[in-house]
């Protein structure tokens, strides 16, 4: 299941690192990039995260596939911008021959530069995400939105999601080998057939096994509030070298 | 501990799972429940546990109409292994899931490890902690359900086919330790099964379920006294009996009883030796 | 260059052929992403009011949700089997013939007409929330926008219209898939909203608004009854084989599921 | 029929299922696989039902590696039950489950009634067509499940504890099942089984697993010949093997061999008596 991100961590200290500590830090830097004026920062913000990730050991293919889809908006919002927004143009193309208007196509100066910055923007942003995305396995995750007081309900909820998803993908392996276990899937109509029957025994089972979970943890003692992963103490050198962290980005998005 | 009178139970499509039920489960007893497949044995267990509602007549626990009681007060007391592990297990690796109980009941950290790591080394699963529940094997995912009650102390266990889908060593393993729980610490239990060999070594009570009705009750020897007509109720005799039985009827050999066990096999085969020799 | 600079500019904000036909490929391709609007791309202030937005509708769904769930215990898992389907469904990218490309529904109407408006904004904020996370898929930062667009518009768009449709007895099967398409298109057009005017920087904000929206339509009208078709498969599914859960969620009556 | 040559079997969480299996089933054997609970059983089935991909070695069916063939062309030949019923059952009612195949078959609608009659039949589910399959007792599902098999007719089964949660006349009718099938239409079968009792009965051959590898293959009789190691391997001898080893080494009565079934018992018990006699 190679879907999600903590699949890919190894032992590395900034996947130990105390995830309130982690999570402070990136909502710092995302505020940070968000808010900057110019492209610089943001750049230097992915190039960090980007190293960071190589460090991890994340596969530079798994980092691209996650990286492709973020880095192709940004250059249509570039485009978007450059082409449709803005005053000074910079230059037109057009077919060398036809001063007809309709195979023109201008490029804005101060729309290049607004599209840089958005594209520069993303670039950094989604870099810090994806990197925390890789640094923090689901449940660490979850112990530290709990400790930011995140309600309750959502965390279970998200918990519960993230075991559906996975429950789902498991059943939708299963009931595909046994169909074509009895020979589904063998031609054109047979295979919608089988399919149909599949998201549809999909469902079905999702919603009898929410049930039986239901049944299986009130068993053991549920009463609605889901024991969460112990909290570990916060250790002040963690924090420090948190906050350091933040004040010394700060200085650089000043400049 | 546990009393069920006049139970009914229809399922919403109409079958009639349960009819005129009445069982009275005394502290420290074992007993198993035996009979054919969609005979009503994991209805039963799964109402007296109170996970059916919507039954007729009346389920008792301790004194107390289980409908009286909240799921806390009934689960601090009694638990059932589910006949499905995988109904059964939701966590997403096996220490979470035995730790999921004592972390309900409120145990520190320390307790808790401790009751897993207890837990699993007697359904023999040390090792494992760290994987995944769903990529066990389909034993190793029954002995974790197992687990997963041991680690929470119950007084009452109830039990849907503990042993089935365990090895020959495990499954004999299984009931020492369900023997073990009801001998020293006084555990009540009572389980479903279809292991006839199993049953008369390990069981103070049988009760044959069919079709929703318990059509017999008592010690092992009183059931399975009459072993004509074993066949309506799907069971047949254990291996052990049925040789001995064939030996007496078939082969005209003098047995005064038909054993159940090998024990006592070995004894009445010596003692009819002993009688042919002079 | 100079006198075909003022010849240019006059023309500014036409929509000429060649860059029509860019914007057209351009939006299309990306298509498939567009729903969530990606990482970053709002600024600091943008983020902060779709947030705000919100924030109200997902509170309102945690407290719908604590008080469904103390009643039956098993409605968080559902809730949470929910946001899994939608999870799932939002990733999934399904090709539109008529674009040449992948794009994907929403599902939240699914998970409106079953679970209600309220929860289903919780439902879209958690699958959302994962999707950032784990995959790059939207974002932390344009999360609230994403909440609102996917969430609040396509749940309250999807369960009103079905709603009224149902009290107007409209069949099942029907007022499942009007529900399913509207829900899509208002989660468009709100996504739309938010492109536009995050995007814009000092340009003005209606022209880009219409060059988006047009731009999605080639797409959003076939996913659009895609989704349609979708929700009203799921609700006729459960419809037949399991009409006590439908009956449970309110969206039947005990009466109409014994029929 | 099939052949497993130096097959390895490693899951992606790094746990090595199976190591160096060879194994050659031919056309009409009856072929029993035993082990632990996580041997690997259920992996080996898999792997030679052409389910689980990325092994290494060779699995040859008919004499073409199976990962040349199409999924039309394996599960035309042979058709696995699983272990556990739930992950198979997938349509809404019995008749439709069951149905399924003989549909992708291409038979009539007639031809697929009646197989589908046929088949329920056999597993002595009659009269339950409609019912869902959700809804069935874990013993129905699995009689679900192998119905599902027959109604296709192949020329190979695998079958993974076709036994397991059965009811005793069950589980021996289902036995006598797959041996009408074995013997009277030459159906080759392979079956994983912890019903260690049962297998003499009924089995050609059998090969222990034990942490992925086979450590012993052959004749029940050539297996359970060494009683004294079975532990190691999570085994037992069956019951009526274990009275007589029992009686012939603790009590010092005379016996030539070991019987394994009740049968052999009979006349080995038989033959001891009249030689003590005289
Ligand atoms: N959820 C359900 N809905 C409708 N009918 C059901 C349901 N569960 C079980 N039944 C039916 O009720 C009867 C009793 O089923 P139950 O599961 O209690 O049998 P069982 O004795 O446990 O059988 P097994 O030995 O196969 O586990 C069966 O006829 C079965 O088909
Ligand atoms: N999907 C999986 N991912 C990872 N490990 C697995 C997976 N399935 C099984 N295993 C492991 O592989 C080993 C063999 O499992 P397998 O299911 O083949 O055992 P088995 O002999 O069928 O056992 P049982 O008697 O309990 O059914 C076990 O140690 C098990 O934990
Ligand atoms: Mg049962
Ligand atoms: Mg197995």
């Amino acid at each position: 299941m190679k879907l999600f991100s903590e699949h890919f961590q190894k032992e590395h200290p900034v996947v130990k690192f105390d995830v309130r500590a982690k999570l402070a830090v990136v909502i710092a830097l995302l505020l940070m990039v968000l808010s900057y004026k110019g492209v610089l920062f943001p750049l230097f913000i992915a190039a960090g995260c980007f190293l960071l990730c190589v460090r991890m050991g994340i596969p530079l293919r798994v980092l691209f596939l996650r990286m492709a889809q973020p880095l192709f908006l940004a250059v249509v919002v570039l485009a978007l911008k450059c082409f449709f927004t803005g005053e000074d143009t910079l230059f037109v193309f057009s077919l060398p021959t036809s001063h007809f208007p309709l195979l023109t196509l201008t490029v804005h100066r101060d729309g290049l530069i607004e599209g840089l910055k958005i594209a520069g923007r993303m670039l950094g942003a989604v870099s810090l995400v994806i990197a925390l995305g890789f640094a923090t396995p689901f449940t660490e995750f979850m112990a530290g939105l709990s400790w930011f007081r995140v309600p309750k309900g959502f965390i279970e909820i998200m918990m519960f999601a993230y075991r559906y998803i996975f429950m789902f993908l498991e059943d939708a392996h299963t009931i595909y080998s046994a169909q074509k276990n009895r020979l589904g899937y063998s031609g054109m109509r047979k295979g919608l057939r089988s399919f149909g029957t599949l998201t549809g025994s999909l469902v079905i089972r999702g919603i009898d096994q929410t049930q039986k979970t239901a049944e299986a943890m009130t068993q053991r003692g549920y009463t609605g509030d889901m024991p969460l992963v112990k909290k570990r103490p916060l250790r002040f050198g963690e924090f420090a070298v948190a906050m350091v962290f933040i004040i010394f980005a700060g200085a650089i998005w000043m400049i | 501990m546990l009393s069920v009178e006049k139970l009914y139970y229809r399922y919403a499509d109409g079958t009639d799972a349960l009819s005129d039920i009445n069982l009275d489960v005394k502290k420290g007893q074992f007993i198993g429940l035996l009979g054919a497949n969609g005979s009503g044995k994991t209805t039963l267990l799964r109402t007296m546990d109170g996970l059916l509602k919507g039954f007729e007549g009346r389920v008792v626990l301790d004194g107390t109409d289980i409908r009286k009681l909240t799921p806390k007060q009934i689960y601090k007391k009694m638990g059932l292994v589910f006949q499905n592990p995988d109904d059964q297990l939701f966590a997403p690796t096996l220490f979470e899931d035995v730790a999921f109980g004592p972390l309900n009941m409120g145990f520190d950290d320390n307790e808790v490890k401790q009751r897993v790591a207890a837990a699993l080394k007697e359904v023999e699963l040390e090792g494992l902690e760290k994987k995944s529940v769903h990529n066990l094997s389909f034993g190793q995912r029954k002995r974790a359900c197992i687990a997963g009650l041991l680690a929470m102390g119950h007084e009452m266990l109830l039990l849907d086919e503990p042993t089935a889908g365990l090895d020959p060593m495990g499954e004999y393993r299984m009931m020492k330790l369900l023997q073990r729980l009801n001998r020293e610490n006084g555990v009540t239990i009572v389980m479903a099964t279809h292991s006839v060999d199993l049953v008369p070594v390990f069981l103070d009570e049988l009760y044959i379920l069919s079709k929703g009705r318990i059509t017999r009750g008592g010690t092992p020897e009183e059931v399975f006294n009459a072993p004509e007509d074993m066949a309506n109720i799907k069971l047949r005799l254990p291996h052990i009996a049925e040789l001995i039985y064939r030996l007496k009827h078939e082969d005209k050999i003098k047995f005064d009883r038909i054993p159940l066990t090998i024990g006592e096999a070995r004894r009445e085969i010596l003692k009819t030796f002993e009688n042919e020799k002079y | 260059m100079s006198s075909q600079k003022s010849k240019v500019k006059s023309q500014k904000h036409e929509i000429t052929f060649f860059n029509s036909f860019l914007l057209v490929t351009l939006v299309l391709v990306t298509d498939a992403h567009a729903m969530h609007i990606s990482e970053g791309i709002l600024p600091f202030n943008w983020a902060a009011l779709w947030f705000a937005a919100a924030v109200p509708f997902v509170a309102y769904g945690l407290y719908r949700l604590k008080k469904l769930s103390a009643v039956d215990p098993s409605f968080k898992p559902l809730v949470g089997l929910m946001a899994a389907i939608v999870f799932i469904i939002s990733c999934m990218p399904i090709p539109v013939p008529t674009a040449g490309t992948c794009s994907h529904p929403a599902g939240t109407g699914i998970s409106a007409i079953l679970v209600g408006p309220a929860i289903s904004v919780l439902v879209t904020a958690v699958a959302l929330l994962i999707q950032a996370l784990f995959l790059a898929h939207g974002g932390l930062s344009t999360w609230g926008a994403d909440i609102f667009s996917m969430g609040v518009m396509g749940s309250f768009a999807g369960f009103l219209t079905f709603r009224a449709l149902r009290s107007v007895k409209v069949n099942m099967a029907v007022a499942a898939f009007i529900a399913g398409v509207l829900a899509d298109w208002a989660t468009y057009m709100t996504t739309s909203v938010e492109l536009a005017s995050g995007i814009r920087g000092d340009s003005p904000f209606l022209p880009l608004f219409y060059k988006i929206l047009i731009a999605f339509i080639p797409t959003q009208l076939p996913l659009g009854i895609l989704e349609g078709a979708m929700t009203s498969g799921m609700v006729v599914l459960l419809y037949k084989r399991r009409p006590d859960l439908l009956v449970k969620m309110g969206v039947l009556k005990a009466e109409e599921a014994a029929l």
